[in-house]
């Protein structure tokens, strides 16, 4: 395992796209090349104070020759705000990469269900997965055609993208859900990883209870450190007792494993 | 030539020591993790040395195992945090037989932390850690503030003397009270802690506090109230340490909200033989190595050649 | 045109009610300065008209005139500030000729604070007070900690109730206890405090605390310990106010570390009533303005008509 | 009275000068256009956290043609170190302009007795004096020559500048006080404003009881407000009970008036 650096770093571009949504692009070497899918950093762009703790990000896609990785960015409350208004040539803290990379890629198919800054969580996987040959399926959802994050990047690695929007200003008019069900109908993919949308996840996981797929979720939880001391970041095991810590045993879970919230 | 030389030892006589005594027990310097905020593992071991701090502890244990608070667990606050884990704990067996041996290899002094439901849990935890002869040290977690079994026992002098004196008639090792500050006067505390045997002091635990999610309109934790930690508290526990101080002999383990050598410093200054780092570790996972270093060149640059002289040094007399 | 005016009656229907009621008295929003951090004056006059304000409310007197601590008086902490000011005061005389006045003209209802260093001070102060016809409610400040008279009144619960049933025994005014935060359980003395006659309850005055200049190794306040205040304190004092509104029936005044909208809401949910901001009038001389702004927005936004439905909503039943 | 505003405000330029000075300036057309000799303002560079109250500094000169004004501050803890590294363009939060303007100017001569950051507090009085054609005799003190702080400007206002350092390093070897004392056995001031050293403040309250000179010191205390509110800013009085508050009844005081610590 890649063990995971705090660093100093610096932020060498930023973009948003779309509309509240910032990318930014960090140079830290040993991130960037000791990086896997799967994998998160956390970030902190401000001294003590408040905020106060670092905020987690998946990491897009790392690029070990340049040195530098990619964070997409949802603005949200106060931490997401600070970061997205840092200045090219500013200076953040990163530790990382933290987290299980993923490391199984023997799937006959892959479907990648996402929604909203979700998309950002599976850019990566998506990367290794297209470099090693495997077939990709993306369904990438939203209320509108304006609120698609990193369409771009999966159209990239992605064998097919398949858009659904809630008011059908693009792609197919409704849940994403029926286009990942049609996938696996036409046997194009037994192995799924959601993130972005409770009820993918809800969905994702009776798919695999039903033996139709192996089903991963990316999960969230508030978290302090990232790395295994607070005990913040806990997700109720299903089927036994007690909790995972979404940052040392995920972010990455066979869905079988976890309560999904309702 | 010669004058170099000597200008050289001077500068190397002066280097000052860090070293503390805690309960008869040397600490290599000073500054040691809180309970809970530190996790001994190749992830920390590669930001650095565990060995290279004054003390190593656990997060404190249970006799059986308990599986800790539904999330959320925690929630950030200004300059701090709140947090409600609820001690999840695998229980003593697995601790002495996984983790105990891998603090005891590391060569700082070793802390076990503890806590029991009943009284017959602290006895029995208490003497198990004694008897694998791996502890240096106990201390009874008396304040955690996440459990739902009650208040706290160091909130209520009575229960804080006899569950104290409970113990340390049980067993050698010396034992640290770490207290709750959710008290209306923790000298007294410190007090009866000293009176019921306790060989030091750790203070403080966190404080009883909660936060509201505006949008859910509901307590952002899973357990409703939780513990805050952080820079936030840090005025509060440098005088609960100060005022322990003035009335208590034992040496005190200080900590609330040190982010670094100049907060550690004040704790220091107040009172404190040794210092603990929670939630900064955090944030900062290099913390305590910037706090040990810190603490030196404050020391050298003021001119002492020890951190002893400096304890209690901001008292008024 | 039909559908435009329409919706714009809507619109003014929905405009959410602001108005409280604080033992019988109508606070037209829920916005007021805590005392002792906010002046009436002109330059204060230039920021925003007092008269927007959900009440007013002056510094706490004395009986008698006080020339308050030596400095240092205050000391910034994370996000907080400890302060030893000591209340200096005019005395009662020239606050009632004076200040008393200006307040009563700008129209919001006026809170008096007052404090006694003796049970027959504080008699007299509510009698004179009282009897100038000019104030709406009176606010017992039994919480100050930078006396050094001894403990805060409303630390202990005997003394409390004594002192609350002395001035409410002799009084008509609405009377407010102001609270402590240094005790073990809040809510107890919410409930000794509602049972000596209180009819409301200001919660939270300042925690006690400390802080060391290390440049100077010495406590860095004049008066050795002050009173916390700020951002820092906030999970703490919305513990207090959640607390003591699961056990007493009449209102809250809630207050620690509001610095806008978001803060105040989350007293508000707890279960306050009204809500007071204190050291935030220092870094923005707009807080409160902005924070009467913030809350009818919220309200709006969440489809509330009235800001009393949201009070005390956030307890888990 | 100018009434103080608080306004986000915006840097327009900074410099350091001599190293570990940094002199801002900012664009707020208000406190420009309204501040007086011996006035400050409240300054915050951050948003609430740690720091969290805003700084207090004076004024060293306002220009109300181009509504700007400037500040020249020492590096010393947090708040002034993140005051030093904004950059142009930054926003900052500003409550000015506060405490007492200096109205009198009635003196025959006027000397100005500083040492390090105290000499950016009485340059926009040394230029209204000019401006009236009052003599202005400076006594600028630093430890050693590269030292000395807002020369230029000081040079440029007074009729005479006299510089001691306690290095030799230029001008006088020795005491400020010395030259102050010969300006006065010269006949040349009547009066002396003071700041920026605890012995210059001792001296000038001497000379003043002992009526020499009518002395003036420019004080300091921890501010919480700046306005009134808070009571923090406590300066004991002399020959009677109570304090003074430094914001309000100050900064500049009749050296007779008030207490010198030691
Ligand atoms: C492993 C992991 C990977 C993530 N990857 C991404 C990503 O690639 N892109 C992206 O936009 N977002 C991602 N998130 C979510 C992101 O961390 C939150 O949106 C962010 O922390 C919100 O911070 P804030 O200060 O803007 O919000 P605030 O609401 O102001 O934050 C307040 C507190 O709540 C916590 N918090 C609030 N919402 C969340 C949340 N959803 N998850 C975790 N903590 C939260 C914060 O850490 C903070 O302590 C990820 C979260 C996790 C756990
Ligand atoms: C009326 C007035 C005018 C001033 N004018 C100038 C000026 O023109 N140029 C300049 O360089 N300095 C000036 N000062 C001093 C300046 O305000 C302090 O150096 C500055 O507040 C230190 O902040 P810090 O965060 O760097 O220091 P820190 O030591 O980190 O500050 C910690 C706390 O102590 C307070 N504090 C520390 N030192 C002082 C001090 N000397 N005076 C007041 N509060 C202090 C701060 O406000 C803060 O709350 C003035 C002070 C006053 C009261
Ligand atoms: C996430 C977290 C978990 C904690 N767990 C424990 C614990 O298991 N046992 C204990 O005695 N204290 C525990 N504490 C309290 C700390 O040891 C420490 O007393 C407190 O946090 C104050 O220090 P700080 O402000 O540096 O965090 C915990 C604190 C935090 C933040
Ligand atoms: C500088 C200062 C002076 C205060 N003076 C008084 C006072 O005279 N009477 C009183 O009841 N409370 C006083 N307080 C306490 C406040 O009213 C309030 O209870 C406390 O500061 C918490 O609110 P905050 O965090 O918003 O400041 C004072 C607080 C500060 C910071
Ligand atoms: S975030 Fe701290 S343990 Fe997972
Ligand atoms: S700084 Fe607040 S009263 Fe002077």
């Amino acid at each position: 395992m890649a063990v995971p650096v705090y660093r100093k770093a610096t932020l060498v571009s930023r973009k948003e796209s779309p509309r509240g949504y910032v990318h930014l692009v960090i140079r830290e070497e040993q991130i960037a090349r000791t990086a896997g899918p799967g994998q998160f950093v956390m970030v902190r762009g401000w001294h003590t104070g408040d905020p106060i703790l670092p905020r987690p990000f998946d990491i897009v896609l790392a690029d070990p020759l340049k040195g530098v990785f990619r964070l997409c960015i949802k603005v949200e409350g106060k931490g997401t705000r600070l970061l997205s208004t840092l200045k090219k040539g500013s200076s953040l803290y990163v530790t990382g990469p933290l987290g299980k990379s993923i490391t199984e890629f023997d799937s006959a198919g892959t479907a990648l269900l996402v929604r909203g800054a979700g998309a950002a969580a599976v850019v990566f996987l998506a990367e290794t997965l297209s470099k090693l040959k495997k077939p990709v399926y993306t369904v990438l959802s939203a209320s509108t055609k304006s609120r698609l994050v990193c369409r771009a990047l999966l159209e990239e690695f992605s064998n097919d993208v398949f858009i659904a929007t809630d008011d059908g200003t693009e792609g197919y008019h409704g849940n994403g859900t029926d286009i990942l069900d049609q996938l696996i109908r036409e046997g194009k993919v037994d192995t799924v990883y959601t993130c972005g949308s409770h009820r993918f996840a809800r969905h994702v996981k009776a798919l695999d209870l039903a033996g139709k797929v192996k089903g991963y979720l990316f999960l969230e939880g508030n978290m302090g450190c990232g790395m295994g001391d607070c005990h913040g970041c806990a997700v109720k095991k299903d089927g036994q007792d007690g909790y995972f810590l979404v940052c040392m045993d995920g972010p990455v879970f066979r869905s079988r494993s976890v309560v999904v919230e309702p | 030539m010669r004058m170099q030389d000597f200008s050289r030892d001077r500068l190397t006589s002066v280097s000052p020591d860090l070293s503390v005594d805690i309960a008869g027990v040397r600490f290599p310097n000073p500054v040691m993790p809180a309970s809970g905020a530190y996790e001994v593992d190749e992830i920390h071991d590669n930001f650095f040395s565990p060995s290279e701090l004054g003390a190593v502890i656990n997060k404190t244990i249970f006799l059986h195992p308990r599986p800790g608070n539904p999330p959320p667990r925690i929630w950030e606050t200004p300059c701090g945090m709140l947090n409600a884990i609820g001690i999840p704990s695998d229980g003593a067996e697995v601790f002495i037989r996984d983790k105990l041996p891998a603090l005891r290899r590391l060569g700082p002094p070793v802390v076990v932390s503890i806590a029991g439901e009943t009284m017959e849990e602290w006895i029995e935890l208490a003497e198990r850690i004694e008897a694998t002869g791996m502890a240096d040290l106990l201390e009874l977690n008396l304040s955690c503030p996440n459990l739902s079994e009650g208040i706290p026992w160091s909130t209520e002098e009575k229960t804080l003397e006899r569950v104290v004196s409970a113990v340390v008639s049980r067993v050698k090792l010396p034992v640290i009270a770490k207290l709750s500050p959710v008290v209306t006067d923790i000298a007294d505390m410190a007090r009866t802690a000293e009176r019921a045997g306790a060989a030091a002091l750790s203070m403080i635990n966190t404080y009883k506090g909660m936060a509201i999610d505006i949008k859910k309109k509901r307590p952002a934790l899973g357990n409703i109230t939780g513990g805050l930690s952080g820079p936030a508290i840090r005025p509060l526990a440098v005088w609960a340490v100060y005022s322990a101080h003035e009335v208590v002999k034992i040496p005190i383990i200080g900590m609330g909200g040190i982010d670094g050598p100049a907060a550690a410093i004040e704790f220091l200054l107040a009172g404190a033989s040794a210092v603990a780092v929670g939630m900064y570790n955090f944030i900062d996972p290099f913390t305590m190595k910037r706090t040990i270093e810190g603490i030196r060149t404050y020391l050298a640059e003021e001119g002492y050649s020890s951190v002893r002289e400096i304890i209690g040094l901001a008292h008024v007399k």
